[in-house]
Formats: C-alpha cells, structure tokens, sequence
C-alpha cells in the first residue's frame, strides 16, 4: 500500500528561532493580532509504499532519525494519513 | 617526507580548486578526492572544502555526511589523522557529530559574504600552529548557515577544553555586527578536544595570494604542512 | 523511417488550431499566412503552432529589432566569436579567451521575484558554459519601482535572493553590478544578469548540429510543465491576464546546475560532442531548431524519449517546457556510450532523443506519429521582419527642455539626500548577499567602479562592469545610449584595464509604439557609435521588449555589460582614497550639465534637461589615460563621476569601500577651476568624461604630463585629508564641510533602513 | 483562548522541487524502500489567542494568504489544535 506521511520537523524548544521570530514580527506589522511564540521549522511530505500503517510510521520515524532531522537542535512528529 | 592532502570532492562542492591550490603552494601533495572512495589513500590530512553539497538541500551537510568517503574521514579522525573542515566542510563536520554543535541559518536570514575579523583562539591544531596566539586576522567569509549552536552544557565545555579555534572579535571603525550570523558566543570555529578534527566557517584559501593584497589565510595551511602527519601536537 | 514522411497529426486529444488559438499564441495574421505558406496550405497541429510561436516571438526571432541590431560594430582583431552564438568571445593574452553575456529575466522576476531572478542568473551561467568557458564571474543590473512600497521592497528583495542564492552554489563570484529604483520601474522591475566566463581559445565550441546520422540527447534535469510559453510570455505587456498565467513559474535548481557546468565542460573538453546548446527560453524548441539551423541540417526528434518529471506530457508541452537545467548535445553514435559515462560521473542522466536527418525538415514524433513536419530553416529565420515606425514623442521632446520649479537647496544638505537615495547610496545590502571571493580569483569585489578578476594562474586580469543611466537615455536616446558605453569604459578604465568589447541587454516598451521604437533606434545608434569610436565590439546580447504595465512603459534602459583588459593585475586600481597627503585631482572637462542630473531627479522631482553630451574622442583620451597612468602605478584610486557628480564621487572615496573601518577626510578647492560654472553646476553636474583620481604628490607632474599627451587635463583640487576627518569642499571665499563618517552612515544604512521597514517578506 | 495552529506550506504540484529529490535519492541512498515522491517545504507553529477555533483557523488561513507562503508557488494547509 502506498501511504501519505506527514513529517514536521521544528527547532527545539529553548533553541533561538530568528526566522520564527521574524514571521511573528511581520505578522503583528500586517496587523494580524494576539499572534504569540512562532516557530518555523520544515514540512516534508512523502509517498511511503509499506505493508501496513505501522510499518511505514516506524520507517518514516527512522528517516527522521538518521536524516530529516538533526537530533542537536530539532524535534520531529510523523502522521501517516489514510 | 611531504605531507599528503586529499581535498574532497562532493557534489555540489566548489571551493575545492583554491584549496588544493592554498595546500600545494604550502608544499604539501595535494589531490582531489571523489566523494564515492572508500579509502583516503594515505593522505595525512583530510579537507572538507567549502560549497554546497548536494545543494544543501534539507540542511547543509545533512546529506554529504553520508557519502562513502565519510566513513574513512571518520575513521581518520579517530586515528587521530588531521581533518579540516571549512564552511560546507565545517557543516559537514558537524552533521557527522566529529564536531559538536550544529550550523544553523544566519541569525539575520540572509546569505553573508564580507571579511569577517577572527581571534586565533587556540593554536594547537592541525591548522593555526604557526599563529600567535590571539592573533586578529581578518579573512573572507560567505555563507547562508553559519550561526553555531549547541546547548549551554556543550558551549561550556567547548570552552573548558579550549576548542574554541575561531572567534568572531570587534574591530574598532567597523559598522558591521562584528558576529556576522549570530553564532554563539561569537564562534567561528572549533576543534575536538586533541586539536586534530577542525572546523570553521572563514575561507582562508581565497586570501592566499599576493596578488589579492593579503596571503593572511595561507598561514593556515602553511600550519598544517607543518603539523606531524599523524595524532594532535603537543 | 516510414512515418517521418506521413503528414503530421494531431495528438490525441489535442485543441484544433482555430484563429483564437492562432491569436492566443500571439501569432498575427500575416504571421500566420506565412506558417501556412510553409506548410503547404496545410492548418498546423497544435504542437506546430507552439513551435511557431515560440521560435516567431520577439525573444526568439527578433522581428521588430532585427535591421536595427545589424548596425552595431560586431568586428575586431579581438573577437574570436561574435554575435550569433550562446556568447560572444574575446580574445585574451597566452592563448586564454573571456566568452561573457547578459540576459534578462524581467518577466519572471515580476511575477515570482526569487525563482525569477535565480533561473536568469542560471540562463546565463549555459549561455557562457555551453562556450566551453568556465563561468568565473557575475554581474546583475536590477532595477525596481522605489522603496516605500512594500510591493517593491518584496520584489527587490526576492530578486537579491534569488540572483544570490543561485550564484553562491554554483560557486560563481558575484563581482558587480548596478541598482536603480526609479518610478517606471514600479510595475515592471528588471533584472539583468551577466556571466563571464574563461577558455582556451582552442577549445571554443559553437553550437551547430553537424552530421546526418549524429544523435540529440539531453542531459541534466527532467523536463516539467514549467514555464511553458516563457518566451511569448517574455514577448507581451504585463498584464492581469499575464498574473492569471502564473502556474508557468520555473524554479531554479543550482546544484543540478553545478553539475551539469561540471558535466558540460568535461564533455567539450573529451571530444566526444560536435555541439551543445543549453535549452533556455522555448526549451527544447529553439535549442534543437538553432542548432539545426545553423548546421544546415533537418532533425528529427521522438519527444516519447524525453525524460519527464510528469506522467502524460504531451508533445507539445515537451517542446515548450522551461524546464531549467538542460542541456541538449550533439554527437556520433558510436560515442553516446562515453557521454553516458561523463555525465554519471556528475549524476546525471544523456537520453538520445532524436538524430539528425538530411531533408533540412524539423519533425518531431511521439510514439511513432508524427506531430511536427516544418521546412527547418524558415522556421528559424522565416518570420516576418517588422521595421515599425520610430517617432520621438512631443512630450520626449518637450522632457528635454524642463528645468526644476526651484534650485535652492543648500548643498550641504543636498548631498546628504543624495548619498541617502537609493539609487545612489551604498549597494552593501545588496551584494553582501553574493558571495564576491568563491574562487580565490576576486582581485576586486563590488564597491568599487568594476570588478576584477585574475585570470587563472597568469599575471593578468580582465575588468567587468554593467552600466545604464536609463535617465539619460530616456531624455536623449542617442546621447544617453553614447553614455551607457562611455561610462561603463570609463569603469573599466578606472581599474587600470583596457576596455574589450561590450555584450548589451536591450530593456525597453512595446516597439509597437512609435515613441518606444524611436528610443530604441537612437539608443542603439548610440551604443553603435560609441562602440566604433572605442574599439569595443559588441559580441552579443538580448532584447527585452514589451517591458510595459499597465502604468506605462520603463525608461528605455540598453544595459551594457562590458569586459576589459588588465595586463598586470597587480596594477589593478580601487576606487577609494588610500592615503593621507594624496594628491586629489580631476581629470576631464568641467562644465556644470545639471540636465538629466540625479540632483535634479532625485531632489527637486524634475527628470528634464538635455543629458550631458559625450565627447567620444575625449573619451578614449581619458581611458588611456588611466590605462596608461595604472600601468605606470602613478595612481593610488580612480573614480568615475556619474549619478550626483563632483560631490558624490569625493563623497564616495572619503567613504571608502564598503568594509572599511575608516573614512578619510579630503580638502579640495575648487577656484581658479571653470570659473564659469555655477557652484551647484560644479557640486552636481554631471558633465560625461570625468575621472577624480589621487595618487602620492610626487606622481602630479607625470600625471598631469600624461593627460596633456591625451589632450586631457588633470586639475589638481586638494589633498586627502586624516582618517575619519572631514570633507572640506572650498570655493571663493564659500566652504561646505560634512563628517565623513556622518556622510558614510548615511550612504551604508539608506537601503538597509527601507527594507527594515516591514513588508520585505511579504506579497 | 490560546490555540496552537500547524500550518504546513509545500510546494505546488508540479513545480520543481529539488529539495524534495534530493531527499528521495538520499533516503534512498541510505536504503529506505518504497519512498516515492518528496516534498519538501515549511512547517509553522503559531501559538495563536482568539476566541474560537474557527476564528483562529480563519486568521491562520488569512496569514497564510498574506505572508506565510508564496500563493504563485506553495500550497497551505492550516490546522488548529485543541
Ligand atoms: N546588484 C549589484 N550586484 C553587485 N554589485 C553591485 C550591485 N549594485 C552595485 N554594486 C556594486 O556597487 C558599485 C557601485 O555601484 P553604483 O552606485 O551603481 O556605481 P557606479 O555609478 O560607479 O557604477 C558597483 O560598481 C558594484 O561594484
Ligand atoms: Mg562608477
């Protein structure tokens, strides 16, 4: 089966975001109000052929390990649709 | 005997002509090394260059780590063997963990290139042995992911252990932040603790030559020509 | 092969051509006469139509501007390849070559400023790469509507990042460049891009498809639906319908490009290839076609064989995809197996997609069926030829004679606001974000009049520089088209090197309009007669037309990218004072033209007057004077006077390059010099042919000795003065002094303090 | 009350995206079966004050319109926690 999985890859909390920072900024200047913390991390969308949900979650969550993710600064969630 | 450089080449790097160049006019043997070897074939020292491997797509050096050639780098390291790392090299480095910390996007969200002024903070590495110690050098420097970071535990011990190799220090006159990307505690380089696995982000091999008005940045590799050829100095 | 001789037939599935699909691919009537007329009376399939209209649009056919470009001086005993090809070609010292080139991408960048600007910048990385030459440096001319709009403060910061992004990973030094913000600009903003590039003159490669039997192949990046129709699209008005289009956006990859600059050069280099063109604007259509044309050839193409990112691309999509990133080769069968082994050493796939045939037909197949059967050489070169009507507007003529309402203003604070336009201020912001020293061959970085770069592993340099003072142009075309040269040498010169040859991008309006095409004509007169007077052919270039919104046409602005000799490049001179005690002098003739000025334009909102007439003779006098005057290291910094004139150029050296730490001062006098000319004429005209340049006090005599040679005088005006002092400007008994640390702060922060404002980010 | 928002920008189908291939061939490369196509683009968190879900999934949609992606070359996708 071929699967659709949803992985967020964000900067750790603590960790200094100046991109997220600047999109709060632009965000309150463009008057769009009671916006708080902003974060800006990396969306990845992939096409996982696997037997069954579970095994393409468990693949996609070591992608994240070994690659899409950097484990010093970064946390990761995986949500495989369908 | 000559020292012996390999230069790796990944794709997508593109600093590794002026490098190979910087390391030969030092008088060491010098070749390029195609990211697929396995073997280093006897090099005393390894380069990282500078560039963008594999474009730095996802985040610089997330992918090249993985080329085959890494493996023998990594062993390399271990050894004890010299490995430099510079710019795309450094990010490399880090991604790999032989260097602590990670290279993130530039504080200010935009690709730097200007000469950056730099404290010789340490000079038991492979590659600043014949620097005065503290010396300010000013050297060029380009690139989009350049702000170190690492938990205050680690920074803490990077200074402990005197692996700070690089500092970012204020000139007088200059109107420029003097920390060109927000690096913390205004680093620019590191080393592991033996002084042998070094990486930064200012490009010494592109201010090498004479006729460029300055050959500050040959020193470097003139330092590591003339480190032993294997293990940290003392 | 049966099927090549059948009538071609629709695709499956594909629209009839009726006259709204005629006129939806901007093909007019008497064009579409022609096409029928080459095709027998048949009605054309679909993808007929598409090739037509792609290779007949302005971008491909140059059918307004043809005659017009033909008059340009394109011969010397410099030229190694001229107009025709992807890039013109210098000859260099010791057997060396500069190919160079400018392209714009203005339609693109307006529409998606950052993919817009980096698939430019890409575009002309090929042009200069499919010479055989390695790309060893970049230059961009941009200009945008002014900064207090957010649009424009978001469209020019795209287009930086774009233009940056792309240059940096291909590890390509960014080494000058020139940005505008002007009014005209606003709805329709441009960006030109330059590359320059280096070879062995022996190993100059044309891109001619040779050899019935020979085979096509691509090589690098899939072909997408992107950007199909860039070049019609690139032939139009911008308009909302044109927005509407906005799916067409090709997004730039550099690392593939990177690899395929690898890939290509060791493919010319190995022999294995008779030819290579890069697939730019109308893709697959027009490499494959100018190739073909130019060999004499027909060839035949099975697009079934083109490798696609998508599932279902119909034939007429493959052949007009922009996809970027491709390059098609031509070469003997017997060597696809080495050119296979070249490019998987970069990573890249060679696919055969076609051959060449002898019947002189450019047929295209899929699946076996014919799609395409058209005589190949007036596809080429058979669209009609427009000479459209050329008549200077009333309200042209009437701009020439308009003065300021007032002209009062204090010039102690009238160049404070100069140095804080953006047009004049500090391009920092800008090229900090290009890497200028990838290469380790910057001699010269942005900042100064021109970048340099060494050669490879010789003593020599070549110079580079864009330049346009559209102003100027658009009050005089001829004049200002003079000018456009005239400055971009005098540049070139002031680095101490001698000025090659000139590559052009002509950015105008609709040459439909009488009043646009008579700023074209006269523009290109211009250009023609100051490249004749300096020996510095025009090796090629682009034409931008239809850069018109709805708010109206650009100022007419024929961009100049221009290469120059620097024999030693050691000798290579900066722009800014060096030296406490130096000598100041200014070489050229001082009349006080404030028509056509940035201090008119920028200060008292009044873009009028005659532009400064351009002495081409004196001109030539001043180059060689500074070539001559490096050469002997007389000089310690040569800066050209241009927007803002006597007062911004010493401004600009006090302030130093754009790393400095520290201003010097300068204390100049200015009596007993032009005593005719008004103080404001003095301060902020912007008389052509001028040079400030200092040297040590002992080189005056020998300076000024060398400038009489050439018919030229070199006034002494004052001294450099301490660092971070004051710039004392004395006439008479009237003296205006500024901080020039003052005057630096407001020179390096005018850009950056606008785009801090918010609205950089957004749409 | 304060909602967290998700917002997933990614490039439009069709468009090149060289980052997404990258990927795929490196995932395949350290040898990841059964990946197909990848996209990469921007992940965003917003802590975000309104007064309702829906009110805070119409601002997010609105900031994603007016700065957050690019309308000529990303597609968005706004999801409110909680
Ligand atoms: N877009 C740009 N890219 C790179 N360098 C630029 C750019 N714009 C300006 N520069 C640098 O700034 C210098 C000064 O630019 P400009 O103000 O246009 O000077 P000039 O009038 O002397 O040509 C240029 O020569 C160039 O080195
Ligand atoms: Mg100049």
């Amino acid at each position: 089966m071929t699967f659709r999985v949803h992985v967020r890859v964000v900067p750790r909390p603590g960790l200094l975001d100046p991109q997220g920072q600047a999109v709060a900024h632009a965000l309150a200047a463009l008057g769009f109000p009671g916006v708080g913390e902003v974060r800006v991390g990396r969306a990845i969308e992939l096409e996982l052929e696997a037997d069954d949900r579970a095994t393409a979650e468990a693949a996609a969550t070591a992608m994240c390990e070994r690659l899409l993710a950097n484990p010093v600064t970064e946390d990761f969630t995986v949500a495989v649709e369908g | 005997m000559t020292i012996r450089v390999a230069v790796i080449r990944f794709p997508g790097s593109n600093c590794e002509s002026e490098t190979l160049e910087a390391a030969r006019r030092a008088g060491a043997t010098a070749e390029l090394l195609d990211y697929r070897a396995t073997s280093l074939g006897g090099a005393d020292v390894v380069i990282l260059p500078g560039g963008f491997s594999y474009g730095d797509y996802l985040r610089s050096g997330a992918i090249a780590r993985f080329a085959p050639v890494m493996q023998a780098v990594r062993a390399h390291a271990e050894a004890g063997g010299g490995v430099l790392g510079i710019c795309n090299g450094f990010q490399v480095l880090c991604e790999a963990h032989l260097l602590p910390g990670a290279l993130l996007h530039n504080a200010g969200q935009r690709f730097v290139a200007r000469p950056v002024d730099v404290r010789i903070e340490r000079t038991s590495t492979i590659c600043t042995g014949l620097f005065r110690p503290g010396a300010v050098v000013r050297i060029p420097q380009a690139h989009g992911e350049g702000r170190f970071v690492a938990d205050e535990a680690t920074l803490d011990a990077l200074e402990r252990d005197n692996q700070v190799v690089l500092r970012y220090v204020p000139v007088p006159g200059s109107d420029l932040p003097h920390n060109p990307n927000g690096s913390a505690r205004d680093i620019a380089g590191i080393c592991n603790p033996a002084g042998n696995v070094v990486g930064f982000m200012p490009h010494p091999e592109r201010l090498a030559e004479a006729t460029l008005g300055d050959t500050i940045g040959q020193t470097f590799f003139a330092s590591l020509v003339g480190a032993p050829t294997s293990g940290a100095p003392a | 092969m049966t099927s090549a001789a059948s009538t071609p037939r629709a695709f499956p599935g594909e629209r009839p051509v009726t006259e709204a699909v005629v006129r939806e691919h901007k093909l007019n009537a008497r064009e579409y006469e022609a096409i029928l007329a080459l095709l027998d009376g048949r009605t054309p399939t679909l993808t007929e139509l598409g090739i037509f209209s792609a290779l007949w649009s302005e971008h491909c056919s140059y059918k307004h501007t043809k005659p017009v470009l033909r008059r340009f001086p394109v011969e010397g005993p410099q030229v190694l390849q001229g107009p025709g090809e992807n890039a013109g070609v210098l000859r260099l010292p010791e057997g060396w070559a500069v190919a160079f080139k400018i392209e714009s991408h203005n339609h693109p960048t307006a529409v998606e400023p950052y993919q817009g600007a980096a698939t430019g910048v890409g575009g002309i990385l090929r042009d200069v790469f499919t010479m055989g030459a390695r790309p060893v440096a970049l230059l961009n001319s941009l200009r945008f509507g002014p900064l207090d709009d957010p649009r424009n403060r978001y469209l020019f910061a795209g287009a930086v990042k774009g233009v940056g992004d792309y240059g940096n990973c291909v590890g390509v030094p960014t080494l000058g460049g020139e940005v505008v913000f002007a009014p005209g600009y606003a709805g329709n903003p441009l960006v030109n891009a330059m590359a320059v590039g280096l070879l062995r003159a022996e190993e100059l490669i044309t891109a001619r498809a040779q050899g019935v039997g020979n085979l096509l192949l691509t090589v690098g990046a899939r072909t997408g639906r992107d950007g199909i129709h860039g070049a019609s699209f690139a032939s139009e008005d911008l308009s909302a319908e044109s927005e509407a289009r906005r799916p067409q956006v090709q997004v730039g990859d550099p690392f593939t490009e990177k690899l395929l600059l690898e890939a290509s050069l060791e493919l010319i280099r190995s022999g294995t290839i008779v030819a290579i063109q890069d697939m730019g604007a109308a893709g697959l259509t027009s490499s494959s076609a100018e190739m073909a044309a130019r060999g004499g050839v027909g060839v035949e193409l099975d697009t079934s064989a083109v490798p696609t990112r998508e599932a279902g691309m119909t034939p007429y999509e493959i052949m007009l995809s922009e996809s970027q990133e491709r390059m098609l080769v031509v070469a003997e069968p017997a060597q696809v197996e080495a050119i296979r082994a070249i490019c998987q050493r970069w990573d890249l796939d060679a696919t055969v997609v076609g051959r060449v045939t002898d019947d002189g037909r450019y047929r295209i197949i899929h699946d076996g069926v014919v799609v395409a059967s058209i005589p190949g050489q007036p596809l080429v070169d058979g669209c009609p030829i427009y000479e459209p009507e050329a008549r200077e507007s009333a309200e042209a003529v009437a701009r020439r004679s308009r003065t300021p309402s007032r002209d009062d203003l204090d010039p102690l604070e009238a160049l404070e606001r100069l140095l804080d336009a953006p047009t004049i201020a500090s391009k920092r912001w800008v090229f900090e974000q290009y890497d200028g020293t990838v290469r380790g061959r910057s001699v010269i970085t942005p900042g100064g009049d021109a970048g340099v770069v060494r050669v490879e592993d010789t003593g020599f340099g070549i110079a580079m520089t864009v330049d346009c003072n559209a102003r100027h142009v658009l009050l005089d075309p001829y004049e200002g088209g003079k000018g456009v040269v005239a400055e971009a040498a005098r540049n070139i010169a002031c680095t101490g090197a001698r000025p090659l040859g000139i590559t052009d991008c002509l950015n105008f309006g609709n040459p439909e309009r009488p009043e646009v095409f008579h700023q074209f004509v006269e523009a290109c007169r211009g250009i023609g007669d100051a490249c004749l007077a300096f020996g510095t052919p025009v090796t090629g270039g682009n034409v931008s037309l239809y850069n018109q919104s709805p708010t109206g046409a650009i100022d007419p602005t024929p961009t100049v990218g221009m290469v120059g000799l620097l024999e030693d490049v050691t000798a290579a001179v900066g722009s800014h004072f060096t030296t406490e005690g130096d000598a100041i002098l200014l070489i050229g003739r001082t009349a006080g033209h404030l028509g056509g000025s940035a201090y008119w334009a920028e200060l008292l909102d009044c873009v009028g007057g005659p532009p400064p007439p351009v002495d081409l003779e004196a001109e030539r006098g001043l180059q060689e004077v500074l070539v001559r005057a490096a050469a002997g290291r007389l000089l310690r910094s040569a800066h050209d006077l241009s927007d803002g004139g006597l007062a911004v150029a010493l401004a600009e050296c006090c302030i130093g390059g754009p790393w400095a730490n520290a201003t010097f001062g300068a204390t100049v006098d200015l009596a007993r010099h032009a005593d005719a000319v008004s103080d404001l004429g003095w301060l902020f005209g912007e008389d052509a042919g001028r040079v400030l340049v200092s040297c040590a006090p002992e080189h005056v005599a020998a300076l000024q000795a060398l400038a009489a040679e050439h018919g030229h005088g070199a006034h002494y005006l004052g001294l450099v003065g301490p660092a971070e002092g004051e710039l004392i400007i004395r006439r008479d008994e009237r003296r205006w002094q500024w901080s020039t640390r003052r005057l630096r702060a407001i020179h390096l922060e005018a850009i950056p303090r606008r785009m801090a404002a918010p609205g950089a980010a957004e749409e």
